[in-house]
């Protein structure tokens, strides 16, 4: 029993989570007696709500305040090894592992949900999984991916290393910190749990009226989402704070790794746009619950107001994918490179002229949407501009790589790939920001190759990149090189094959979220089928590579890459206050070719 | 230093060359187009494939080849030069990226878009009423007071009309042939223009069809009714054959 | 296993620290108002009906006002160390606060007749003024716990943070009234 | 203890109070008689209003001045 000690915290949020069930079941139940209204979802919606607090009690968020409150001194159990990895913990190196754990987990099995989508789609006709659960697992594959997407970089690995980058000791409010973890659980645990009410066909954007009228599974979808959201703001919350508040002496904006800079760009759209499509989901949730008429046209409500709320955050959500993504991206490229980062201030504006025009792009999502026809040019004019800053980032990065010295391991191997990957997302976009050629290709599999190079091709790439670049200062210890090399050559191979045979297939029109299409269609669909299962399995190496170097890699030192950036200057893994000094800084981030710099230290690579 | 640019250079010319006369003689990725308005937007599309290739070959060409002729054999034992920035070369790049943005914007951009609209505001020869419902389509010409369920059939070069909307929830309208798409909302009547330019019909070309392109539930995949473009005579006869049925 | 100390001993103590969170969530909740006020406009434009008691919301505007102005003063108490009118000024903030809510409840029970849940305006009305009151609500249950807090004496003119945090959001929730009572019965 | 000055911060206090009641009367009389075409009206008394509170209640000034440890 001793040994599975580590479970406890877990197990007591489990236990809390269905005592909490079952007292919100009670109340929606005498709720629903009072208003006579045996709905369902009245229960459903009272039951999560409770059962979430329930979870949190039990796992011990609430902990501290709690024994205040009735009078115990405020201290618990923590334990020291890979067992606090599974507890409650508000050190943010541990919450950044548990994090980044979680969201590769969830991102392997959002890419089984991909595979289970194209097995089906392997024939024209009816496959695996017939209309029924084609929607499900298409709409599970697309709202798991974005989670991750939003949460893995900047919920991850900028928990770990930001206050590291910053010679902060911690974040701001390591509480809230904390709590933004311990909330993903529950929507995970939500969202697998849909196909058991009925599923939900409406994709991961839930447009109502379609998402007001399907079944249950949609109102778990719904408050997923919200919750995850709420995970969101507090994050970007916390990191904001962190940054402004917490940076070590000397530390000034102007010496901030641009990784760091990337994530206050990020925060700020998290913090702010999320509120907006949390209060979209409400509506939705309200009408369905409530029997209000948001989006029922009958009784004078709106289903294109969903449509711009909605979008009014998810198209700064891409921002928030992809600034962390051009962060680490021009991070690891400077240390590569032994090159100082070209155009440090020209990126720092152009990331947060990003931010900016993010929240005026979002109609380009709506062009064949019925909205009103002078919102075309205006919006087309802005979401072409915003190209203009994307656009630096390449120039910074291959003014980086020139004349440099090249260090191609496997991150800088990601780095190359995800310039290249992204090179072709940028491109693709233009067909889509241009109202003509976006009336033919938008709901088109254009449009998802278009987006899976911006996310996967320029975010999934980076993240793990970033992940081998991260990897000695989170373990200690190193990955194996030749498995790293493996995994990029043929994840970077299958990916390109993949996708570009599916913009051809869009361009020729494959709609997208069908489970059958034209039979002339059915070659390039085989063919994408078949890369999938290859790009699937490239993950393979990445996997035994993670947990066998955890467990049993070579030490690696405290900087075996040399890098300048003030998180590798302590140790590796770093001690619980994570600097036994506090830092002083008086140099810039990046001083590679400075004469009089002190050579890196020499390591085991 | 300085002839590190002429080998990058000169491959970034010869691969735009041959990536265009590729693209130029080489690529029909779209589907057959068979009106007006799928020629407007076909042209905007190649314009920006060509427009977009340069761009494509000058990143990649100094990426691989930077990557090439940087690379030192494992770790670097020695740092780059310490180069922060280049005002000249970060001007020339925001510069020249803002004009390419305008003149995308001003020419396929805004020019597609009055092209579309100068279609739009003709008085149209056909209208047709498309009204959506979970999971089929009802249309109604509604000149003649004809319906039909299973098929749209409309004549060769006449300018054409459809009102859309939807009964329960957000479908959309879209014939892949005609490069036409509109969604379907309910309480809201939208529109969008066709000028058919050819003979055709589901049996010969499946773009040759009115599919769903917003998820609308379970039947939206199968949600798609062939359509046929007659002859005006052809068209009339069709016309008259329906109105008898009723 | 170990033990340690709850609050780290830097951070989390450092008052502008705090002060920089609570901004960053009131922006991020003026994102949620925004939406809001925007949600009415979009669907109904500026009509109006013609059922709204606009005495009523007078009255509960001037309410809400009115406890501001006493959070304000158990504020300025607080920082002048006078625990009686802090004491004094925040229970008023919260006794004007519940009346603020029953004039609320008393609205609704009014619209129930004339604009149910069912049609766009309840929707709109339901739905901002209710999420308003669940602010103002959480708002009184933290001014609550303040006035626990300090009749524990753990506030004096050095260290008031809990007061100022509570107040600043207690302010903020009224400004958010101030624009979602001329949107709601005001414009036309 | 210093009570001039606590009287005169209540006095500040309720002379910002006095002014937002104002804007509010004035927001209530124009909302009432005015019967359409009113937003812009709304919008001019609202965002003064807010930023007495934000100003003077709030005291967003802090947001800009040194952090004091």
């Amino acid at each position: 029993m001793t040994q599975l000690k580590f479970l406890w915290p877990i197990t007591r949020g489990l236990i809390g989570a269905i005592i909490g069930l079952l007292v919100g079941l009670g109340v929606g139940l005498s709720v629903s007696s009072l208003t006579g209204n045996p709905a369902t979802e009245i229960n459903i919606s009272f039951s999560y709500v409770f059962a979430l607090l329930g979870w949190l009690l039990g796992v011990g968020v609430w902990n501290s305040w709690i024994r205040e409150w009735i009078g115990i001194k405020p201290s618990y159990f923590e334990a020291k090894n890979w067992q606090r990895y599974f507890g409650f913990s508000m050190d943010h190196k541990v919450i950044g592992v548990q994090y980044l754990v979680t969201f590769v987990i969830l991102f392997l099995l959002g890419g089984f949900f991909a595979l289970l989508m194209r097995i089906e789609l392997a024939d024209s006709g009816e496959g695996l999984l017939g209309p029924n659960y084609y929607n499900t697992i298409m709409s599970l594959h697309g709202i798991i991916m974005v989670a991750v997407a939003v949460a893995a970089i900047i919920g991850g690995l900028s928990n770990y290393v930001l206050p590291l980058m910053i010679g902060a000791e911690d974040v701001a409010f390591p509480r809230i910190n904390a709590l933004s973890f311990w909330i993903i659980p529950p929507v995970a645990i939500l969202l697998i749990l849909t196909p058991l009410f009925g599923g939900f066909d409406s994709g991961w954007t839930a447009y109502p009226p379609l998402s007001v009228t399907n079944a249950d599974g949609q109102l778990l979808f719904l408050f997923a989402f919200l919750t995850f959201g709420l995970s969101s703001i507090l994050g970007g919350l916390n990191f904001l704070t962190t940054t402004i508040c917490l940076r070590a002496p000397g530390m000034t904006w102007g010496r901030l790794p641009i990784f760091v800079w990337s994530i206050v760009a990020a925060s700020i759209i998290s913090v702010t746009a999320t509120q907006v499509v949390a209060f979209g989901l409400l509506m939705v949730i309200l009408d369905r619950v409530a029997g209000m008429v948001f989006f029922d046209a009958g009784l004078g409500g709106k289903p294109l107001l969903y449509e711009h709320v909605f979008w009014f955050y998810s198209h700064p959500a891409v921002y928030i994918m992809i600034l962390p993504a051009f962060g680490a991206l021009l991070e690891m490229v400077s240390h590569f490179s032994r090159k100082p980062l070209f155009g440090y201030k020209l990126v720092v504006a152009s990331f947060l002229s990003i931010t900016a025009l993010s929240f005026l792009v979002w109609a380009h999502h709506l062009f064949t949407s019925g909205m009103d026809e002078f919102l075309h040019i205006p919006f087309m004019a802005i979401t072409e501009l915003i190209s203009v800053p994307t656009g630096v980032v390449f120039l910074s990065a291959l003014g980086t790589i020139w004349r440099g010295k090249l260090w191609l391991v496997t991150p800088m191997l990601f780095v190359v790939g995800t310039v290249f990957n992204f090179l072709i997302g940028g491109l693709t976009g233009i067909f889509l920001a241009d109202v003509a050629t976006d009336i033919h290709l938008q709901d088109t599999y254009f449009v998802v190759a278009h987006f899976h190079y911006t996310m996967m091709g320029g975010e999934i790439f980076m993240l793990f990149g970033a992940i081998y670049y991260w990897f000695p200062k989170m373990t200690g210890r190193l990955y194996n090189e030749t498995l790293g090399r493996l995994h990029f050559i043929t994840m970077f191979l299958t990916y390109n094959a993949l996708f570009i045979t599916m913009f051809i297939v869009g361009t020729n029109g494959m709609n997208r979220r069908v489970w059958t299409y034209p039979e002339n269609l059915q070659d390039g669909n085989i063919l994408i089928g078949v890369f999938s299962l290859l790009l699937g399995l490239s993950f393979i190496p990445f996997v035994y590579n993670m947990v066998a170097s955890w467990a049993r890699g070579t030490v690696s030192g405290n900087n075996p890459w040399g890098a300048t950036t003030l998180e590798w200057a302590t140790d590796s893994p770093p001690p619980e206050e994570n600097f036994a000094h506090p830092p002083k800084v008086d140099e810039g981030p990046y001083t590679y070719g400075q004469s009089g710099r002190k050579e890196t230290q020499a390591t085991p690579i | 230093m300085k002839n590190n640019w002429t080998l990058p250079l000169f491959s970034w010319v010869l691969s735009t060359v041959i990536l265009e006369i590729l693209a130029i003689t080489n690529l029909h990725t779209l589907p057959s187009s068979g009106s007006k308005q799928a020629v407007v937007i076909d042209e905007a599309f190649f314009l920006l494939i060509y427009i977009c290739i340069p761009i494509f070959t000058l990143i990649t060409v100094f990426l691989i080849y930077s990557v090439f002729k940087f690379r030192s054999k494992g770790r670097p034992d020695k740092d780059g030069p310490h180069v922060t920035n280049s005002r000249n070369l970060s001007y020339v790049w925001v510069i020249g990226s803002f004009i390419l943005v305008a003149f995308v914007f001003v020419h396929p951009g805004v020019t597609g878009v009055l092209e579309l609209r100068a279609e739009e505001k003709r008085v149209p020869d056909v209208v047709i009423q498309a009204e959506a419902q979970k999971w089929s389509w009802k249309i109604m010409y509604l000149k003649e007071g004809v319906y039909s369920r299973n098929e749209i059939v409309l004549p060769a070069y006449y300018n054409t009309k459809f009102y859309v909307t939807s009964k329960d929830v957000l479908h959309a309208f879209w014939i892949p042939a005609f490069r036409v798409k509109i969604d379907a909302v309910p309480g809201m009547t939208t529109h969008v223009n066709a000028t058919p330019t050819k003979l055709g019909n589901f049996d010969e070309d499946v773009n040759y069809r009115l599919q769903c392109a917003e998820l609308c539930g379970i039947g939206h995949a199968q949600m798609s009714i062939p359509v046929r473009v007659l002859s005006e005579n052809d068209y009339k006869t069709w016309l008259k054959n329906q109105k008898s049925l009723r | 296993m170990s033990t340690h100390s709850e609050t780290n001993t830097h951070i989390g103590n450092s008052l502008s620290l705090k002060r920089i969170g609570l901004w960053v969530f009131i922006l991020s909740e003026t994102f949620l108002f925004g939406a809001l006020i925007s949600t009415r406009y979009y669907l109904q434009g500026v009509e109006r009906p013609d059922h709204l008691n606009q005495p009523l919301g007078l009255v509960i505007s001037i309410v809400l006002l009115m406890s501001s102005l006493a959070a304000y003063r158990g504020e300025v108490a607080v920082s002048y160390n006078d625990q009686k009118k802090f004491r004094i000024n925040i229970i008023s903030t919260i006794i004007l606060a519940s009346i603020f809510l029953v004039g609320v409840g008393w609205e609704w029970y009014e619209a129930f007749q004339y604009f149910p849940p069912s049609s766009a305006f309840g929707t709109i009305f339901f739905t901002m003024t209710g999420i308003h009151a669940f602010h103002v609500l959480t708002g009184m249950i933290a001014l609550i716990i303040i006035v626990k807090m300090g009749s524990d004496g753990r506030f004096n003119s050095n260290s008031y943070w809990g007061v100022e945090g509570v107040v600043k959001y207690w302010h903020f929730v009224d400004v958010a009234w101030v624009f979602i009572y001329p949107t709601l019965y005001l414009v036309n | 203890m210093d009570d001039k000055n606590i009287t005169r911060k209540f006095r500040h206090g309720l002379f910002v109070f006095i002014a937002l009641i104002i804007i509010e009367l004035a927001e209530y009389i124009i909302g009432v008689s005015v019967s359409s075409g009113n937003f812009i009206f709304m919008v001019l008394l609202a965002v003064p209003g807010s930023w007495l509170i934000v100003h003077y209640f709030m005291h967003i000034k802090e947001l800009w001045l040194p952090p004091e440890e």
